[in-house]
C-alpha cells in the first residue's frame, strides 16, 4: 500500500487476501505491487495490472477495479421477504434502496447544508418550485432519468400524501426533459420545501415504464407492489440478487460517478440482532454499517481500523406529559421535573459519547439550538443540564401547593404525586434513562412506578391518553428536524401519538422572554405562519418566541439527543480522515463509496 | 350403630344378614366404533348365584385363580356393583340404599361391610404408621372422641391381635412388619368398623403356610368376640375346611361363575357330591402317608378355559371325568342333595348340602347319555 | 474330599452319589457378621428330588442361589459347592472362572424363581427367551426349539401358542411352566426351584408338581423343590431337609421327616399345617416368631421357641445326630421330641395317644 | 384394534380444532390494533403522519372490524385448507413463508432432539452398568451443572466463542449466501455449518436431564428379575444390556422424546433468535413485534400441530414398542 | 398371642365410653416435630445432594431476606461508579453496571420476586397437576376423560410462545401472576403421568380398604393417593421451578417480560446489549446474575434428586432410627425372601 492514510491497511486479512486473489489469478502479486494508483479517489491510473480484468478495463476509464466485495449489512428482514419500492407501504430496505437510487440532495449535518446530488439545481420563485435533474443522472439499464420520471414520482406521491403535497398543487415537467416544476399553494418558505425533498430517504426511484402504470389505479395498488425483479436503479450500485441471506448489489457502470467505485460488488447481509453487526464490525465481517449503536466498551473494543463516525440523529430521550393530569398538568410540576432530572447523567448511564445534552429545554435539536437562538440562548431556562436542582424543584412545587412529608411530596389532599412511568420495554438505552431518570425524581420526592410495555402497547397508552408521564422522543427525527419549525409544531401536536398528549394549544400568557413582565402567545397560530415566510430572519423571530414559550411551558422535558453511529473499516478499502467533510452526510457507508472517499485497497 | 336398630327392628331379624339374590357379575369389554355391531366380550365372573349369609355366620368361598369367587365376595360387601340380581343387606337392596332409596343410610350399610385383602403388601398404606391406618376407622366411627382414647383403643386392640409390646407396632412402618403381622394390622382395622360381615380375600394365602392357622384361629376368636360374619376366599379346601369348620359355617365351591356346590364343611370333604369338588380335594396335600403319593388328578385338563367364551351346559365339562353329552348342553341348576342324612334338618340352610350337578339326580338324562370323547 | 467339621461328616454321609455338595456354605451381608446362611451342609443325590422347607426369611432362597454361586450383590458367599458331573469328577463352582460359570449354569445347572411374571423380560416373546438361551450357548436354534416345543407339550402347553406370545399374555400357570421349560432347555442335571408354584392357587400347584414328577422321570434331572408349604413338597419329594433361622436342622427321607421327624421344630411345623384330613383341633400355630439374620441366639436358634428347650440348648449349638440311616437331625431332645410332640394326622407316628403341644 | 387407532386419530383432529380456536382467541387478546406499530414505526422514519395514515388506509385489505364470529369462520375455513392469509408485515402469504421456514425449524429441533436421545441414553447406560464408579459420578455430576445452564446461555456463549471470536461457525442464516438450494453438496455442507451450533446449544443442555433418567431407568430395571434370570442363562453382557436392560430402560423415555419435541418446538422463538436462524420461532417472535397477526397465527398454529402430531404418532407407536400395553388403553405421555 | 389379661379387660377398644386421654397436646405436638419435621430433615440432610441443594437454596433464601428487610442497600442508578470492575471495592463487591448500579445489590433485591415466581409457578403447575392427576385417576369415567381431554389439547400448545403472547396480552408485573402465566399449562403433561400413576394406586389393596370403609374420597386422595405421589411431585416440583427460572429469564432477556422488576434476566439483557460478553471490561455485569441463575436452578436440581428420599418411609425409618438397628436388620430379612 501507498502513502498509508490509515494505519488499518497494514493488516491484511487473510480472508478477503484469498477472495482477491481467487479471480486476480496470477496477475496477484502484480496486483500487490501495482495498487499504488487506487487509493487516491481513482484519479490515478494503472494499466499494469488489469491484464485478465476484462470488466474493470470497460467501466472505468482506465482506473483499476477490484474484484474486491464491500459487505455491510441490513437489520431491516429477511432480504426474501423484502423488496425495493420505495413507495410501498411496507418491507421496503431503505438500507438497500439508499446504494440502489440516486437521492435529490444531501443534507450535510456538520455545515447544515444542503448538497446537491441526484439534482444539478432547485429554485423557489414566488408559487413556483423547480428542480434540475443532472444531466448526466442514468438509469442503470443507460437510459437518462428524464423529468417524465420525476413527474410520475411525484404525481404517484401525490396519491400517497407526499410532504411535498403539503404545499404543492400542481407538477409538471419543465421546458427540457431534467427540468420538474411545482405550482404551490402559496408562496412557501423554501426551507420547508427543501426539507420536503431533502431527506436522506427521499429517492429519485420512479423509472416509467414501471410506474407508470400505477398513475391510474389506487394508491394502494403501488403501495403494495413489490419490486423484486429487474429493479432500474440510478444509484452507485445496481440490484443483482437476494437471497434469505444477503442482498447483493454490483457496481453500477452508468452511474455518473461510477469512477469512484474501484470495487465490483456490494453484498448486504441480513443480521437481526445489534450485537450480530457489533461482532461483525470488530471481527471483519463487515466493512462498514450505518446507523449502528455500540456502547462505549464495545466501541473502544473495535480493532484501530474500524472508524466511527458520528452524525446526530435530531431525536431523542425526553419526558412527555399527559397535560390533562392532575399534577402533570401543572407547569410548575413540570417544571420540577425538569430541574430534578440531571440530563447528563442520563446521558451518561444510557450512552456515554452517543447521546447529547441540550443546552436548553426546548424542542430545538441539541446542534442547532445556537444556530437559532442565538444571542437569546442566554435567556432560556437551562435546568440545570448536569445537575438535580432540588431547591429551585422544591420551591416550584411549594408555590403549586405541594409539600414534602416524610421525604415525599403531597399535594392538599394529601395525596403523593405517583404515577406509572411508561417506558417501551425492548429498547434498553431508553430503559436505563427511565431508571437513571426515575431513581433521580424519586429520590427528589415524587413517586414514579416504571411501567414497561411492548412497543405497541406503549404506543397505544400514549395514543389513547392513558398515561400521566414517561418517556417518549421530543423530537421528529430526521433531517428537517434540523429546522426548528418541525420540532417546535411537532411537540404541541405530536401526531405520533395523536395528540395523545392534550397539550393545550390556544393562547397563553407566559413571562417574557426578557425576564419582565409577562407576553401572550398562541404558539401554534405562530407556527404556522412559517409555512409562508420566505425570509430567514422572520422566521428567526417565530421561532425563537415559540422555542420560549416551550421552555416555560414544556409540553416534553428534553432529555438527551441521540448521536448516531456508523462504522466503516479500513481493512480492505481506504477510509478518510476523520475530519473529512463528506463524514457530516447520512450515512457514511452508504455516502462514501459513491464520492470515492471509500475506496478498495487492493489486498 | 346398626346393632343397636336391628334389635329394636325385629322384623328385619327374619331377613338373612346379606342375601345374594341371583347375582350377576359381567364385565363387559370395552367397546370401539368397529366393534359396535359384534358380539361384545363379555366375561361372566359371577352368573346367576344366591347365597345368604347369617349372623355370625361362615361362608368359605373356595376354586380356582378365575372363578369369580373375590368378585362374589366383593359383590356381597358391596364394593361391586352387580350387573344382575340384587345384595340385599337386612332385607334392603345395597345399591338402592346408596342411591337414598330406602330407609337405611348408607353409611351404614357401609361401614358395616368390611374387607381384608390377599396381599399383606398393598393392604397399608406404606406411607402411613400403623396408629395412622387404624385411627382412620375411629375417626368413622366414633368421631368424637378424643385423640388420647383413640389411641388407647388403638394400642389394646394391637394387643389383642397379639402384637405387643402395641406402643412399639404401633408406631412402625408397614415395612417394619412381616407379612403376618400386617394382615393382623389389616384385620384390626376391618374390626374397629364394628363391621357385620368381613371379607377375607384369600388373606391367609400370601402367609407361610406355618402362619395360616395362627391367623384363621385369631379371626376366629375375634368372630365370636365381634359378633361378625365372615365370608373366607380362599383357593385352598383345607384351610376353607378350617375356618368353616371352626366358624360353624359352610363351604361354597365356585367354578366360572357358578356356585357348584355348597354345604358344611363336614359332609362337604367327606362326601364331595361335585366332580370339581372330587378335583379341589385331590388338589388339596395331605400329609397322610398313604395319601402324599400324588395320584393322577381326577379331571381331563391343566388349565380352565377362558371365562370370555365359558363352556356351554356345564361349564366343568371340558375337563370333568364324568361328563357326558347332556353335560354339554344343559346347565344343572343348584339343588338339595337328596340325602337322607341332610333332608332331615332341612330348614336349616346352613346346615344343607346343595351339588350343581345331574350325578345327584339319579334319574335324569344324564345317565342315558354318552360320555365325551376327547 | 475333605470334611472341616464333624457336623459336615454326621449329616451327610447318607448320601451314596452326590451330585452336589454344599460344605460350610454361608452368606454374609454389610459387614461380615449378618449371616443369612449360617455354615450349611448338606448333599443332594443323583436322580433325587430333594425338598427344602423352611419359613419365610429362614435362608431357603439363599441356598437356591448358593447353588448357582448367584448370591445378590451385596452377600458375600464362603464354603464350598461341589459339582460332580459323574461319579467319579468333582468341581467346586466357587472357583469357577466367569466363563466357566456362565457354561455351568443353566446347562449344568438351572433354576426356576418364584414368580414367573419377573423372570420373563415384558418385551421380548416367550419363544425369544428359548431362542436366546441357545445362543448364548452356542446350541442350534432349530434342534433346540424343537426340544423347547417337546418340553411345552410335555407340560400341556400348546407350543406354538407360548413360544408366540409375550409373557403378560399367559396366565400365572402357564408363564410358570414355559420358564420350567425353558429351565430344562439346555438338558441341565440339576433343576433348582425356588417357591415355583407359590403365586398359584392349588389346583394349579398340584398339577404342576406332577408335572414335574413325569419331567423328572423323562428328563432324568434331579430336582431341588425349596419351599415354605410343607404339604405340597411332601408329596413330591424323595428326600427332604428342613432350615429354621438359616441353618439346616433336620434332614432325611421324606417318609422319614413327615411320619418320625426329629426336630422339635419340624414336628411343630407339621402341626401347624392345616390338613384336611386331619381333626381341627390338632392343628396348632407355632409360638412366637423365627429370629431375624442378625439376633440368632446362641445355642439352638429355635430354643426360644421350643417347649422342650433346657439350659443346655440356650448355651450350645446342637451337632447333627443320626436317627436312622440316613436321618439326621440338630437338636440336644430329639427323643424326647418324638415322645412328647405328637403329630396331629392320620400316619403321624403317635397319632392315636397325642394331647398336642401346649396351646399358650 | 382398529377403532383405537380410528379414536385416536379423530381425537388429534378435534385437538387440533380446538388449538386452532384457541389461538385464534388468544391472539385476538393482544393489546393494540395490527396497525399501531407499523403506524409508529413510520412515523419515527419521518414519514408525515398524512402519509402513514394514507398508507394505512390502503392496507386495510383484512376485515379487522368484521363480527368476531365472522373472522372466526374466515380463519378457520381457510386454516383448514391451509391458507392462514397473508403476513400483515411482510406483506406475503404466510403459508409461503411458514413453508420455507418449517424445514429449518424442524431439521435443528429434530437433530438435536435425536441427538440428545442417543448420547443421553449411551451415557445413562454406562452410568448404570457402572453405577457408583468414578465415571457415574462425573457423569451425574457433569449432567447436572448441564440441567442448570439455559440453552440460551450456552447459545450467546457458543455464538461468541465459535463465530465471533474463532470464526470458525457463521453467525447467522441458514445456508451460505450464493449457495443454491438443492441437493447438492455444498447445500448440506453449508446448512450443516449453520446449524452446528444452534444444534449443539441445543443438544448440550439437554444431555444431562435425558443421561439421569436413563440411568435411573436402567438401574431400576438392573434391579429385575428377569436381568438375573437372563444372567444365569448364560447370556452375554452385551445382549443383556441391549434387548434386556437398554431396551425397557429406554421405553419409558420414549413418550418423553416427543413430549421433549415440543418444548424444543416453542424453546426455538429464543434460539432461532439468538443465531438469527430464520425458522418458524423466528418468523414467530418477529410476528409477535409487528403484531402480525396471520403469520402469528399461523406460525403458532403450526407449531401446535407439529406437537399434536407428534404426541400422535407416539400414541399410535407406543403400543407397537411396548408391547404391554394393550393398544385399547395406550396413552402414551 | 391373646391372653387372658387381654380379655378380662373387658376390651376397651370396643366400648363407647371414653378413657382418660393420656396424651397431652404436648406429646402430640412433640411427635409432629418428630415425624413431619425431625425425621425428614435428618433424611434430607442425610443425602449429599440434597444437603448442598439446601445450602445453595438458603443462601438464595438469604438473599431475599436481606432485600425484604432492607438489609443491604436497594438497587440504584448512579450509586457508584460506572463499570466498576469485581472485587475491586467492599462498596460494590462485585462491580457496578454501566449506569453505576451495584451489581450485589441488584442481584439480591431481585431474588425475591424470583422466589417468589418460581414458587408460584411451581405450586401452581403441580398444583393442578395433582388435582387433575388424581382426580381423573381416581374418579375415572366421565371426569377422566373430560380432564383427560383438556389437558390434551393445553398439552398440545407448546409452552414458550403461548406464555409470549399471554406475556404480551396480560403484561403481568406481580411475580406470582408471572410464574403461574410461564407455567399456565405446565400441569398438563405432569398431570396426565400422575393420572396414571394413580391409576395403579387406585388399585393398592388399602385403597379399595379405605374405600370400604366409607372414608370421603377427598380424605382417600389426601392421605392414600397423593403421599405416594410426592416423590414424583417433589422432583416435578423442581423440574417446573426449574423451567419458570429458565423460561421467565429467557423471556426478560428476549424483552418480552415486563422490564419493571428487578430481574437477573433484564440484568443479563442490559449487560449483552451494553457489550458485556464482548469485553472484559464489563463481563463481570454478564457473569454474575449468570451465576446467580445457574445456582439457583442447580441448588434445586440437587435438592430434587435428594427428596424423593425423604418420601420414602424405608429411607426414612433407616436413617431416623439407626439405632434401633434389629428392627431395620428384620426389614432387610424380611423383604429378602419375598
Amino acid at each position: 500500500m501507498s502513502s498509508g492514510n490509515s494505519s488499518g491497511n497494514i493488516y491484511v486479512d487473510r480472508r478477503r487476501l484469498v477472495r482477491a486473489a481467487g479471480v486476480l489469478g496470477a496477475s496477484a502479486l502484480a496486483g500487490c505491487s501495482g495498487t499504488s494508483g487506487g487509493d487516491d479517489g481513482g484519479s490515478g491510473s494503472d494499466g499494469s495490472s488489469n491484464g485478465d480484468d476484462t470488466e474493470s478495463g470497460d467501466g472505468s476509464s482506465g482506473s483499476q477495479v477490484y474484484d474486491t466485495t464491500m459487505v455491510s449489512a441490513t437489520n431491516n428482514g429477511v432480504p426474501a421477504n423484502m423488496h425495493l419500492n420505495p413507495i410501498a407501504t411496507q418491507n421496503y430496505d431503505d438500507i438497500v434502496g439508499a446504494h440502489v437510487f440516486e437521492r435529490f440532495v444531501a443534507y450535510n449535518f456538520e455545515t447544515q447544508e444542503f448538497e446537491m446530488v441526484g439534482l444539478e439545481d432547485w429554485s423557489v420563485d414566488g408559487e413556483t418550485f423547480t428542480l434540475t435533474i443532472r444531466e448526466d443522472l442514468n438509469w442503470d439499464n443507460g437510459e437518462p432519468v428524464t423529468a417524465q420520471d420525476l413527474v410520475t414520482q411525484f404525481r404517484l406521491e401525490e396519491k400517497t400524501s407526499g410532504a411535498i403535497w403539503d404545499f404543492a398543487e400542481s407538477v409538471e415537467a419543465g421546458e427540457d426533459d431534467k427540468t420538474v416544476v411545482f405550482e404551490l399553494e402559496e408562496e412557501t418558505n423554501p426551507l420547508l420545501l427543501k426539507h420536503a425533498i431533502g431527506s436522506q430517504s427521499d429517492r429519485i426511484y420512479a423509472y416509467s415504464p414501471v410506474y407508470e402504470e400505477y398513475l391510474d389505479q389506487d394508491a394502494a395498488e403501488v403501495q403494495q407492489f413489490a419490486w423484486e425483479e429487474d429493479v432500474v436503479g440510478n444509484g452507485s450500485f445496481s440490484f443483482e440478487s437476494k437471497s434469505e441471506q444477503a442482498w447483493t448489489l454490483t457496481r453500477n457502470e452508468e452511474y455518473y460517478n461510477a469512477d469512484n467505485v474501484n470495487f465490483t460488488e456490494l453484498q448486504i447481509l441480513q443480521r437481526a440482532d445489534n450485537s450480530a453487526l457489533q461482532q461483525g464490525m470488530r471481527g471483519g465481517e463487515l466493512d462498514a454499517m450505518s446507523s449502528m449503536f455500540a456502547p462505549p466498551n464495545i466501541a473502544n473494543s473495535m480493532p484501530d481500523h474500524v472508524q466511527e463516525i458520528n452524525t446526530p440523529a435530531k431525536w431523542g430521550y425526553g419526558i412527555v406529559f399527559n397535560h390533562e393530569h392532575e399534577h402533570f398538568g401543572k407547569q410548575n410540576v413540570r417544571q420540577a421535573i425538569a430541574h430534578v432530572v440531571n440530563r447528563e447523567n442520563v446521558a451518561q448511564n444510557a450512552g456515554p459519547r452517543t447521546k447529547a445534552v441540550p443546552d436548553a429545554v426546548t424542542a430545538i435539536a441539541v446542534d442547532d439550538q445556537e444556530r437559532w437562538l442565538g444571542d437569546d440562548m442566554d435567556r432560556f431556562e437551562t435546568y440545570g443540564p448536569s445537575a438535580s436542582q432540588t431547591d429551585a424543584a422544591a420551591e416550584l412545587l411549594r408555590d403549586a401547593g405541594y409539600t414534602k412529608t416524610d421525604g415525599v411530596w403531597e399535594d392538599e389532599n394529601g395525596e403523593s404525586i405517583s404515577a406509572q412511568y411508561a417506558t417501551p420495554s425492548g429498547w434498553t438505552d431508553w430503559t436505563t434513562a427511565t431508571n437513571t431518570v426515575v431513581d433521580q425524581l424519586n429520590a427528589f420526592g415524587f413517586d414514579f412506578e416504571i411501567d414497561s410495555k411492548p412497543i405497541s402497547d406503549f404506543y397505544g397508552g400514549y395514543i389513547e391518553g392513558n398515561f400521566g408521564v414517561g418517556a417518549f422522543y421530543w423530537l421528529p427525527g430526521g433531517a428537517r428536524s434540523s429546522f426548528p419549525f418541525y420540532p417546535l409544531r411537532w411537540e404541541m401536536l405530536c401526531p405520533d401519538i395523536d395528540g395523545g398528549h392534550a397539550f393545550p394549544t390556544g393562547e397563553k400568557t407566559i413571562p417574557a422572554m426578557d425576564g419582565s413582565g409577562e407576553m401572550t402567545i398562541n404558539p401554534l397560530e405562530e407556527i404556522r405562519e412559517i409555512t409562508s415566510m420566505t425570509s430567514d430572519d422572520e422566521a428567526t423571530d417565530v421561532i425563537r418566541r415559540v422555542a420560549w414559550h416551550h421552555n416555560q411551558t414544556l409540553p416534553f422535558v428534553a432529555v438527551t439527543e441521540k448521536q448516531e453511529q456508523t462504522w466503516i473499516s479500513g481493512q480492505n478499502f481506504n477510509t478518510p480522515e476523520e475530519d473529512n467533510p463528506n463524514l457530516g452526510i447520512k450515512w457514511a457507508s452508504q455516502w462514501l463509496p459513491r464520492v470515492g472517499e471509500f475506496t478498495a485497497s487492493g489486498n | 350403630m346398626s346393632r343397636a336398630r336391628d334389635t329394636a327392628d325385629a322384623e328385619t331379624d327374619a331377613e338373612p344378614l346379606i342375601a345374594a339374590e341371583d347375582v350377576e357379575v359381567h364385565f363387559e369389554k370395552e367397546q370401539g366404533i368397529l366393534e359396535l355391531f359384534d358380539d361384545p366380550d363379555v366375561v361372566k365372573a359371577v352368573d346367576g348365584i344366591s347365597v345368604a349369609i347369617e349372623e355370625n355366620d361362615v361362608l368359605a368361598l373356595v376354586g380356582e385363580s378365575g372363578c369369580g369367587k373375590t368378585t362374589l365376595g366383593k359383590t356381597i360387601i358391596g364394593l361391586q356393583q352387580p350387573t344382575g340380581g340384587a345384595i340385599k343387606y337386612r332385607g334392603r337392596d345395597i345399591w338402592e340404599t346408596k342411591a337414598g332409596n330406602t330407609d337405611l343410610s348408607f353409611k351404614d350399610v357401609r361401614s358395616s361391610l368390611q374387607i381384608i385383602h390377599q396381599d399383606p403388601g398393598s393392604s397399608l398404606n406404606p406411607n402411613r404408621r400403623i396408629v395412622e391406618t387404624l385411627a382412620e376407622p375411629i375417626r368413622l366411627t366414633h368421631p368424637d372422641i378424643t385423640a388420647g382414647e383413640r389411641r388407647e383403643r388403638i394400642h389394646s386392640l394391637l394387643e389383642r391381635v397379639g402384637m405387643t409390646p402395641a406402643h412399639d407396632f404401633a408406631s412402625r412402618y408397614p415395612h417394619q412388619l412381616s407379612g403376618g403381622e400386617k394382615q393382623r394390622v389389616a384385620l384390626a382395622r376391618a374390626l374397629l368398623m364394628n363391621p357385620d360381615v368381613i371379607l377375607a380375600d384369600e388373606a391367609i394365602s400370601a402367609l407361610d403356610v406355618s402362619l395360616r392357622v395362627e391367623m384363621m384361629d385369631l379371626m376366629l376368636d375375634l368372630q365370636s368376640e365381634f359378633n361378625t360374619s365372615f365370608v373366607f376366599v380362599s383357593h385352598d379346601l383345607s384351610n376353607a375346611r378350617y375356618f368353616a369348620e371352626h366358624g360353624d359355617g359352610r363351604v361354597g365351591v365356585m367354578y366360572l361363575g357358578n356356585l357348584v356346590e355348597v354345604g358344611p364343611p363336614e359332609r362337604l370333604i367327606a362326601d364331595p357330591q361335585h366332580p370339581y369338588t372330587e378335583v379341589l380335594r385331590w388338589a388339596t396335600p395331605n400329609l397322610s402317608l398313604d395319601a402324599t403319593e400324588a395320584s393322577d388328578p381326577p379331571m381331563r385338563k391343566i388349565d380352565i378355559p377362558d371365562p370370555v367364551n365359558p363352556p356351554s351346559g356345564c361349564r366343568f365339562h371340558t375337563r370333568c371325568p364324568e361328563a357326558r353329552e347332556t353335560c354339554t348342553r344343559l346347565q344343572p341348576e343348584l339343588e338339595e342333595f337328596s340325602d337322607l342324612e341332610a333332608s332331615s334338618d332341612r330348614a336349616d340352610s346352613s346346615r344343607s348340602h346343595r351339588v350343581a350337578c345331574f350325578r345327584s339326580e339319579p334319574d335324569h338324562q344324564y345317565w342315558e347319555s354318552s360320555a365325551i370323547e376327547d | 474330599m475333605t470334611t472341616t467339621s464333624e457336623r459336615l461328616h454326621r449329616s451327610n454321609d447318607a448320601v451314596e452319589d452326590p451330585i452336589l455338595e454344599v460344605k460350610n456354605a454361608s452368606v454374609t451381608f454389610d459387614d461380615g457378621e449378618t449371616y443369612v446362611l449360617d455354615d450349611v451342609t448338606f448333599s443332594i443325590e443323583r436322580n433325587e428330588i430333594l425338598g427344602v422347607v423352611g419359613e419365610s426369611g429362614s435362608g431357603k432362597s439363599m441356598l437356591a442361589s448358593a447353588l448357582l454361586d448367584a448370591i445378590p450383590a451385596p452377600g458375600h458367599l464362603s464354603g464350598e459347592v461341589l459339582y460332580h458331573p459323574d461319579q467319579h469328577t468333582t468341581v467346586d463352582i466357587l472357583e469357577f472362572t466367569d466363563d466357566e460359570l456362565m457354561e455351568y449354569r443353566w446347562a449344568d445347572v438351572s433354576m426356576v424363581f418364584q414368580g414367573a411374571m419377573s423372570s420373563f423380560n415384558p418385551t421380548m416373546k416367550v419363544g425369544a427367551h428359548f431362542q436366546d438361551t441357545l445362543k448364548a450357548h452356542n446350541e442350534s436354534v432349530p434342534d433346540g426349539m424343537e426340544f423347547a416345543r417337546e418340553i411345552l407339550s410335555d407340560l400341556y402347553l400348546d407350543p406354538e401358542r407360548v413360544l408366540d406370545s409375550y409373557p403378560h399374555e399367559l396366565s400365572g400357570g402357564m408363564q410358570q411352566r414355559a420358564l420350567i421349560a425353558l429351565s430344562l432347555l439346555l438338558e441341565p442335571e440339576v433343576l433348582v426351584m425356588d417357591e415355583p408354584t407359590a403365586a398359584l392357587d392349588l389346583l394349579m400347584q398340584r398339577s404342576i408338581l406332577l408335572l414335574l414328577e413325569d419331567i423328572k422321570e423323562k428328563y432324568d434331572v434331579t430336582m431341588v423343590f425349596i419351599t415354605h408349604d410343607l404339604p405340597l413338597v411332601a408329596s413330591l419329594a424323595d428326600r427332604m431337609a428342613v432350615m429354621y433361622a438359616f441353618e439346616l436342622i433336620e434332614a432325611g427321607p421324606r417318609d422319614r421327616i413327615i411320619g418320625e421327624s426329629a426336630h422339635p421344630y419340624t414336628r411343630a411345623l407339621l402341626n401347624s399345617t392345616p390338613n384336611i384330613d386331619a381333626p381341627l383341633e390338632e392343628m396348632q400355630p407355632i409360638p412366637g416368631k423365627s429370629p431375624a439374620p442378625v439376633n440368632v441366639p446362641t445355642g439352638c436358634s429355635y430354643a426360644d421357641r421350643c417347649p422342650l428347650a433346657t439350659e443346655t440348648c440356650t448355651r450350645d449349638a446342637p451337632s447333627f445326630d443320626q436317627v436312622e440311616d440316613e436321618h439326621t437331625v440338630a437338636c440336644h431332645h430329639w427323643q424326647q421330641a418324638r415322645e412328647e410332640i405328637a403329630l396331629s394326622f392320620a400316619g403321624g407316628d403317635e397319632a392315636g395317644r397325642s394331647t398336642g403341644g401346649e396351646r399358650r | 384394534m382398529g377403532h383405537y387407532y380410528l379414536r385416536r386419530t379423530a381425537r388429534m383432529f378435534v385437538t387440533v380444532f380446538l388449538v386452532a380456536s384457541l389461538s385464534f382467541g388468544l391472539i385476538r387478546l393482544l393489546p393494540g390494533g395490527p396497525f399501531s406499530l407499523l403506524r409508529a414505526n413510520l412515523l419515527r422514519q419521518g414519514v408525515p403522519a398524512s402519509e402513514v395514515d394514507a398508507r394505512i388506509a390502503n392496507l386495510q385489505n383484512i376485515r379487522p372490524d368484521a363480527p368476531l364470529w365472522e373472522q372466526y369462520a374466515d380463519y378457520m375455513l381457510a386454516a383448514g385448507q391451509g391458507d392462514f392469509g397473508t403476513s400483515i408485515a411482510l406483506g406475503e402469504p404466510v403459508s409461503r413463508i411458514i413453508a420455507q421456514a418449517v424445514p429449518w425449524t424442524v431439521f435443528i429441533v429434530l437433530v438435536s432432539t435425536v441427538l440428545i436421545f442417543v448420547f443421553g441414553i449411551l451415557l445413562g447406560a454406562i452410568q448404570a452398568y457402572w453405577e457408583g464408579s468414578r465415571f457415574d459420578q462425573l457423569v451425574s455430576g457433569v449432567s447436572v451443572t448441564l440441567m442448570s445452564v439455559p440453552f440460551y446461555v450456552v447459545a450467546v456463549l457458543a455464538l461468541f466463542v465459535f463465530a465471533y471470536q474463532f470464526g470458525w461457525f457463521p453467525t447467522a442464516g441458514t445456508v451460505g449466501v450464493g449457495v443454491e438450494t438443492g441437493v447438492n453438496m455444498a447445500f448440506f455442507t453449508s446448512a450443516l455449518h449453520h446449524a452446528a451450533l444452534p444444534i449443539f446449544s441445543y443438544t448440550i443442555t439437554g444431555i444431562g436431564g435425558q443421561a439421569l433418567a436413563m440411568r435411573g431407568n436402567s438401574i431400576q430395571v438392573l434391579g429385575n428379575d428377569y436381568v438375573e434370570v437372563a444372567r444365569l442363562r448364560g447370556l452375554s453382557d452385551s445382549r443383556i444390556a441391549t434387548r434386556y436392560v437398554a431396551r425397557n430402560a429406554i421405553l419409558p423415555l420414549y413418550t418423553g422424546f416427543l413430549l421433549l419435541l415440543g418444548f424444543r418446538l416453542g424453546g426455538t422463538v429464543i434460539l432461532e433468535q439468538i443465531f438469527s436462524y430464520p425458522g418458524l420461532g423466528y418468523y414467530m417472535w418477529s410476528a409477535l413485534e409487528s403484531n402480525d397477526y396471520p403469520l402469528m397465527m399461523g406460525t403458532f398454529l403450526v407449531i401446535t400441530v407439529a406437537l399434536v402430531i407428534g404426541v400422535y404418532i407416539a400414541d399410535l407407536t407406543y403400543g407397537m414398542i411396548d408391547p404391554r400395553i394393550s393398544r385399547g388403553e395406550s396413552d402414551a405421555y | 398371642m391373646p391372653t387372658e389379661a387381654d380379655e378380662n379387660e373387658n376390651v376397651s377398644w370396643r366400648s363407647d365410653s371414653g378413657v382418660s386421654a393420656d396424651v397431652t397436646r404436648w406429646e402430640r405436638a412433640d411427635e409432629f416435630f418428630e415425624e413431619r419435621i425431625r425425621k425428614p430433615a435428618i433424611v434430607a440432610w442425610a443425602d449429599r445432594r440434597t444437603r448442598i441443594g439446601l445450602l445453595i437454596l438458603g443462601i438464595y433464601l438469604g438473599m431475599a431476606l436481606i432485600a425484604v428487610f432492607d438489609l443491604y442497600r436497594a438497587p440504584s442508578t448512579n450509586q457508584a461508579t460506572q463499570l466498576a470492575g469485581p472485587f475491586q471495592s467492599w462498596d460494590y463487591p462485585l462491580g457496578t453496571t454501566m449506569s453505576g448500579v451495584d451489581l450485589l445489590s441488584l442481584i439480591i433485591h431481585s431474588t425475591p420476586d424470583i422466589l417468589l415466581m418460581i414458587i408460584a409457578g411451581s405450586v401452581w403447575a403441580t398444583g393442578v397437576a395433582v388435582l387433575v392427576g388424581t382426580l381423573a385417576g381416581y374418579k375415572g369415567g366421565v371426569v377422566d376423560r373430560v380432564l383427560m381431554s383438556i389437558s390434551d389439547v393445553v398439552m398440545a400448545i407448546p409452552g414458550l410462545p403461548l406464555v409470549i403472547i399471554l406475556a404480551v396480552t396480560f403484561n403481568p408485573k406481580n411475580p406470582i401472576v408471572l410464574g403461574i402465566l410461564i407455567n399456565i399449562n405446565y400441569w398438563a403433561g405432569l398431570g396426565r403421568s400422575l393420572r396414571s400413576q394413580v391409576l395403579t394406586i387406585r388399585e393398592d389393596s388399602y385403597v379399595e380398604a379405605s374405600r370400604t370403609m366409607g372414608v370421603s374420597t377427598p380424605r382417600i386422595l389426601q392421605k392414600d393417593i397423593i403421599p405416594n405421589l410426592m416423590p414424583y411431585v417433589t422432583v416435578n416440583f423442581v423440574f417446573a421451578a426449574r423451567y419458570v427460572v429458565f423460561a421467565s429469564i429467557g423471556l426478560f432477556f428476549l424483552g418480552v417480560l415486563p422490564y419493571s422488576a428487578q430481574n437477573w434476566g433484564v440484568t443479563l439483557n442490559y449487560a449483552y446489549s451494553g457489550g458485556a460478553l464482548f469485553t472484559w471490561e464489563a463481563a463481570h455485569w454478564l457473569i454474575f446474575p449468570m451465576i446467580a441463575i445457574m445456582g439457583l436452578s442447580l441448588g434445586l436440581i440437587l435438592l430434587g434428586q435428594g427428596m424423593d428420599r425423604v418420601f420414602n418411609p424405608r429411607v426414612r425409618t433407616r436413617l431416623a432410627e439407626n439405632s434401633e438397628s434389629t428392627r431395620t436388620k428384620t426389614d432387610a430379612a424380611m423383604t429378602e425372601d419375598h
